[in-house]
């Protein structure tokens, strides 16, 4: 049989299927994976928007602690809010459900599930993902560990209530929520596993003819570190989930030393685990797992950069290398979150030169950004705003996290309100900024029709001063000592007296960034129908295939199987006719 | 348009998708294991007793049982190379032995559960058992799973042997790797557990 | 720098170096984000397409970025080699004896700082999970002849100035994280192990007030302002035809600020009433926000009558 | 490893299948017949690491054909190998050197 289709047996193919296949196979248990990328990208907002819920509520109590909560506090049921005042055991769910559901369900499955999906087998040329069914497992794998995660509301007792990083033993005594964030977890990395590995051999296989790894888009190169780190991360938390759930039912005490009481009360266990074992299991996943947040968003703000300063992007080779040196690094330097368990000068100046290590890739990447700005011609457009805004931002999050790294300063620091501050600057108006950008890049290509730049200046300008008003305040506080995870914003604490007045400011900021996501959601749906029509299928002028496809790309993609001649952003070619030089095009006959 | 290299490898990788898949497969349960089998030392390390396997548990039967696993991989590389060998009716026995086999593995598996748990003896007992119900209870797991796989490739999935014998011939290479695996996981934990 | 990184006040031997080493790094910070800053700004502006339509295909070909980064590896070689491994070092390797200091036994608990003295013998008693009750929170036994002069406090935790103190950290139950931001240690408390930790507070608590005290503006809207209602006078405070309102050691209270507020008076010196604290920074459960303790520090004539008075009641 | 193999190739590959399993069984002999020495807690786990690596590696290399493997899975379970050491370093990380 053939395994490499002609085109005219392509097309037919292509239509004969789309035939054939009923609403709940095209839709639904599809294996498409583009609209297994939509079935993603969909959740994963949803997932998104209520992460920001929760948080948007923590926010009140933050602000104005004990006070009943307006309109919705009557809502939330008598045992987490009697009289609409928030219960500090609700606002520990809130806070653990709000990190899991930021981290697990919201951004990597829209990094990772829907941007990678969907544009990888198209900028690699290849008429799908290499295991289509693997695919649509791996979403409704997905899908089954988020609803899993949600109905935890529902248990007695609530959803998990000790933190995203669920430490034992509080997580081990904690109520049953726990047991099923801990299911929750297993499907969410089975669904992660199913698809790195899917990941890999469709972009090691699957490659167009012509298109070697140094001709790989770099959002491509983004994509294939990440997927190795979800696959050889993520299993020591799996085995992590494993023990704590046979702490929890069978009995066991993999995280629980001898002798603990709890509540008064001595603990009938053997004893004789190590709390500490969860934390290194747990960060071993958790730092690699952070590089998974940032560097498909990097993957996506090369591309949108590339393409709209119409040049190609600066240092392609060290970006390819810091990228994989990033990867590697990261999984070697997960004990920074760990400096003040007890570990002695050795060990923690590993772990600490480790850490400085990792920071220069970073450098090295933003650096060839930026150096990628001078000589181009630059368009402000949506996407290119998010993109550049993503820069300093990130430059933010990422320089706040050297005082971090180092285990002196981390010492005052640690577990404050700075570390808040740190991670949000690089997630928040870092991996969601790019996330953004990468929406109103590719919006086109599925759709067919544009969204509003207008819209879309509103919500980047009204998203961007409200991101900086929230987590700016966050460093202050964190400097001034304030722990995080209270319950009442610190209020009692002498050394936070003179910093609570932000609290109020940065709740009145996110509810801001809420009410500038409106512009957003109605333009992304809006668009659907009432968009801009795109005048071809290149609407951005851009080099890479993803763009070489009809659109909607059908189902296998291309037209024509396509055929690579060169890199993936010869912009503003010398000689070129044209200021953009795709990737499939042939080179001219001489003469 | 097709997925390409789904039976034939691609020149330049010299592999066909199914096998590149199923070994980063098994380097993430390279990594699950890995975390288990460090957990198990850290704990070991950290303990102020620890007991001998063999004071606790029986070593006749997972000698048998190791026996047993064993022969069950020799029995899957088999069932390929009768396929290779275009020999269906070997096959099918190799195939059909190799899951036999594991169900022997199982059944023993469930004679030394069973004796322990009659003498109430259960993973919350000691850390040493917790780590040995956890470790040889994931693998049996494991062991399940191959057997859904090669019972499948014995029974409705041997079929393709008449309409794309060299898929079949991957789809068990692709399998045993996985079955080998499985088997090799099984080699570490039986000293480590059982005799040391 | 330091103002404007709003550290809190330091009151430990070894906090300054940690500080500067602080604000080393967050110049380090700033120096990048606006050298980096400052050309992201400048590209933004000059090569807009309203100004460069064509782009320029090679772009920027030197190697400065090169020598940038690695200037940015050395400067991070230099923090770890000159502050960070030796601070750290010295944080964890270089304890006092204990002959040479005060040693504190800190035992953790859903949500509660207890604090174990060893008593004039110096030696602390034994102590038994099974013993363990709202009475007795570290489940100390007092048939035990070291444990007879044992004195135990919860959420205090007395300590005399200029003199090291070690404190064994150990807990009951979950993680928690004993913190001392005015004293610039952190340490996380795990159970089933005892974790020590070492400083010198070098302020007393009467000083540290001193440093403390603010002077804050009042007005009428002010009844419900907690960090205002969280503080002490540091003044006394009279109207004009000399009734007493607060007098310095008074907490402020909804009725004083008015009856201030009435008196013509804008501005009060106050301090916190409580301003050297233990902080629980580990998420412990639902009381994790209020795990919350004192620190007081006294001269050594303070803290040997306080130990006296302690043991008077036993 | 699939492709291009004459009927010979495959019978003497059967051979050196057959001569692995007989390694293996004697193999596992070997470690049940070490643990009834009792030998003290370092020989013992050494030896049977050994034996066990030993024949962990006649299963890889043999049965799974990785003796005759491809570039492209080498170099990923070089890094998976790698990662598994840090791994199994956890514990030295953990009481290596904690400074109390
Ligand atoms: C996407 C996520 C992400 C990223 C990329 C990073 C990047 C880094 N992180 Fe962060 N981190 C988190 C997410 C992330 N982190 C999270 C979620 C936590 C908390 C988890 C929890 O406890 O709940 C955390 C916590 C955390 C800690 C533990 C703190 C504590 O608990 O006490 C530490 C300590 O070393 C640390 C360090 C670093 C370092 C050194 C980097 C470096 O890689 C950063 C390198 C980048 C740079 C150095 C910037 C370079 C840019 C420029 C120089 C240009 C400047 C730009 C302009 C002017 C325009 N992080
Ligand atoms: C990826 C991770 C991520 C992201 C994106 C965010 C985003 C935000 N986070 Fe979160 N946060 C965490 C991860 C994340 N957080 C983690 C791990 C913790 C620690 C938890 C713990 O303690 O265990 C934490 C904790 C945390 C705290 C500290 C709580 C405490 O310590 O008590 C706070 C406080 O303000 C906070 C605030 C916010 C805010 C205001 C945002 C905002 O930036 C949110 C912005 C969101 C959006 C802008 C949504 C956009 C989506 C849409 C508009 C959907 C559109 C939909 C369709 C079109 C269908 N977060
Ligand atoms: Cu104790 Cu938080
Ligand atoms: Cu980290």
């Amino acid at each position: 049989m053939a395994h490499v289709a002609t085109a005219g047996h392509a097309v037919h193919d292509a239509a004969h299927h789309e035939e054939e296949l009923t609403f709940i196979r095209k839709y639904v248990f599809s294996q498409d994976h583009k609209v297994i990328g939509i079935q993603y990208l969909i959740t994963s907002l949803l997932f998104l928007f209520f992460g920001f819920s929760l948080m948007m509520l923590m926010r009140w109590q933050l602000a104005y602690p004990g006070q009943p909560i307006p309109f919705i506090g009557g809502l939330l049921g008598e045992a987490n809010a009697p009289g609409g005042i928030m219960l500090p055991e609700f606002y520990n769910q809130l806070g653990a459900m709000h990190g899991t559901i930021m981290v697990f369900l919201g951004i990597v499955p829209l990094a990772v599930g829907a941007f990678g999906n969907y544009v990888v087998p198209l900028q690699i040329g290849a008429p799908d993902m290499a295991f289509p069914k693997l695919n649509m497992m791996s979403y409704w794998v997905y899908f089954v560990g988020g609803v899993t995660m949600l109905a935890s509301f529902f248990l007695p007792g609530g959803a998990a209530n000790s933190g995203w990083t669920s430490y034992a033993p509080l997580s081990v005594v904690a109520t049953t929520g726990q047991t099923a964030w801990l299911f929750a977890m297993v499907f969410l990395i089975t669904s992660s596993l199913l698809g790195s590995v899917n990941f890999i051999v469709t972009m090691v296989q699957l490659r167009a003819k012509g298109l070697t790894f140094t001709r790989l888009p770099f959002f491509v190169w983004a994509q294939l570190v990440t997927a190795f780190l979800l696959l050889l991360a993520f299993p020591p938390l799996e085995a992590a989930g494993v023990m704590q759930l046979m702490d929890r039912l069978a009995g066991t005490s993999f995280f629980l030393p001898s002798g603990l009481v709890v509540a008064g009360q001595a603990l009938d266990v053997s004893g004789g685990g190590s709390p500490i074992l969860w934390q290194h299991l747990f960060w071993f996943l958790a730092h690699p797992e952070v590089y998974v947040l940032i560097l498909p968003a990097m993957g996506i703000v090369g591309e949108v950069i590339a393409n709209n300063t119409r040049k190609p992007l600066w240092g392609y080779k060290s970006l390819v290398y810091a990228s994989i040196f990033l990867g590697f690094m990261s999984f070697i330097v997960w004990a920074h979150h760990m400096f003040l368990t007890g570990m002695g000068t050795v060990i923690s100046t590993f772990f600490q030169t480790t850490t400085m290590i990792i920071s220069i890739p970073s450098v090295i990447i933003l650096t060839a950004f930026f150096i990628s700005l001078w000589g181009a011609s630059i368009r402000f457009n949506t996407q290119m705003l998010f993109a550049l805004a993503f820069l300093p931002m990130f430059g933010i999050g990422g320089l706040t996290g050297l005082p971090l790294g180092l285990a002196p300063t981390d010492t005052h620091l640690h577990d404050t309100y700075y570390v808040i501050g740190h991670f949000h600057y690089v997630v928040a108006p870092g991996t969601i900024f790019a996330l953004f950008a990468g929406v109103y890049h590719w919006y086109p290509k599925v759709t067919g029709r544009r969204m509003s730049d207008t819209l879309g200046k509103v919500h980047f300008w009204g998203s961007l001063v409200c991101m900086n008003g929230i987590f700016m305040p966050m460093f202050i506080q964190g400097l001034a000592g304030v722990s995080r995870r209270l319950y009442d914003g610190g209020q009692q604490y002498a050394h936070a007296q003179g910093v609570l007045q932000w609290n109020e400011f940065m709740s009145v900021a996110a509810w801001s960034l809420a009410v500038f996501q409106l512009p957003f959601m109605i333009n992304f749906f809006l668009s659907i129908w009432k968009g801009r029509k795109v005048e071809n299928d290149n609407p951005w002028e851009a080099t890479t295939l993803d763009w070489a496809t009809p659109t909607p790309p059908p189902h296998g993609n291309f037209a024509r199987v396509p055929e690579v001649y060169r890199g993936p952003y010869e912009y503003s070619v010398p000689g070129h006719p044209t200021d953009f030089f795709p990737q499939n095009e042939p080179e001219p006959a001489k003469g | 348009m097709q997925i390409p290299y789904t039976v034939h490898p691609r020149p330049d990788t010299g592999l066909f998708n199914a096998k590149l898949g199923v070994w980063l497969f098994l380097a993430s349960e390279v990594m699950l294991f890995g975390a288990l089998f460090s957990s198990y030392v850290l704990l070991r390390e950290g303990a102020l007793t620890w007991p001998h396997g063999y004071e606790i548990l029986n070593i006749p039967l997972a000698t048998l049982n190791t026996v047993v696993l064993i022969s069950s991989s020799i029995t899957m590389v088999m069932a390929w190379a009768s396929l290779k060998l275009n020999d269906f009716a070997k096959y099918k026995r190799y195939i059909g032995s190799t899951v036999l086999l594991g169900f022997g593995f199982l059944i023993i598996k469930s004679f030394e559960y069973g004796a322990k748990f009659s003498h109430g003896i259960g993973p919350g007992d000691s850390t040493f058992l917790a780590i040995y119900f956890t470790l040889t209870g994931l693998h049996g797991l494991h062991v399940i799973g191959g057997m859904i796989v090669n019972g499948y490739l014995w029974g409705p999935g041997s079929k393709m042997w008449q309409s794309d014998p060299e898929r079949l011939t991957n789809r068990i290479e692709v399998a045993g790797l996985y079955w080998h695996f499985v088997d090799l996981v099984w080699i570490f934990l039986f000293p480590v557990l059982y005799l040391l | 720098m330091f103002e404007l990184l709003g550290l809190p006040l330091d009151a430990s031997a070894h906090g300054p170096k940690l500080d500067q080493m602080t604000v080393v790094v967050h110049w380090l910070m700033l120096f990048l984000f606006v050298g980096w800053g400052s050309f992201f700004a400048y590209t933004l502006v000059r090569f807009r397409k309203g100004r460069n339509p064509k782009a320029d295909y090679t772009g920027v070909k030197s190697h400065v970025s090169s020598y940038l980064e690695v200037g940015i590896a050395l400067f991070e070689a230099v923090l770890l080699v000159g502050f960070a491994v030796p601070l750290w070092a010295e944080r964890v390797n270089e304890f006092p004896a204990d002959a040479d200091a005060i040693v504190v036994r800190v035992v953790a608990e859903q949500f509660a700082w207890n604090v174990h003295y060893p008593g004039p013998d110096g030696i602390f008693g034994r102590t038994d999970i099974k013993l363990v009750s709202a009475e007795n929170p570290l489940g100390l036994d007092r048939e035990d002849g070291d444990a007879k002069d044992d004195i135990w406090t919860v959420n205090q935790l007395n300590l005399p100035v200029n003199k090291p103190v070690i404190i064994r950290l150990s807990s009951k139950d979950v993680i928690h994280s004993f913190g001392l931001p005015l004293f610039r240690v952190k340490q996380d408390v795990i159970p089933g192990e005892v974790i020590p930790l070492w400083f010198t507070p070098t302020m007393t608590t009467a000083q540290i007030i001193e440093a403390s005290t603010k002077t804050v503006s009042i007005s009428a809207a002010d009844t419900s302002n907690t960090v205002l209602l969280a503080m002490v006078a540091q003044a006394d405070y009279a109207t004009t035809d000399g009734t007493a309102i607060l007098a310095r050691g008074d907490s402020m209270t909804p009725e004083a600020i008015l009856f201030l507020v009435k008196a013509g008076i804008k501005e009060v010196k106050a301090v916190h009433s409580t301003p050297a604290e233990i902080a629980c920074a580990q998420l412990c459960g639902l009381g994790h926000y209020r795990m919350r303790g004192f620190v007081t520090i006294q001269t050594e004539e303070e803290f040997k009558a306080w130990l006296a008075e302690e043991a008077s009641y036993l | 490893m699939s492709e291009h193999h004459t009927a010979e190739d495959i019978k003497k590959h059967v051979r050196v299948y057959i001569n692995v399993f007989v390694a293996l069984m004697a193999l596992t002999i070997i470690t049940v017949g070490i643990s009834y020495l009792h030998l003290s807690v370092v020989p013992a786990i050494i030896l049977a690491l050994v034996v066990a690596t030993i024949k962990g590696s006649l299963v890889a290399s043999y049965f799974m054909h990785l003796i005759s493997e491809k570039k492209m899975i080498f170099a990923a379970l070089i890094l998976t190998g790698i990662f598994f050491i840090v791994l199994m370093a956890l514990p030295v990380l953990y009481y290596g050197d904690r400074f109390y």
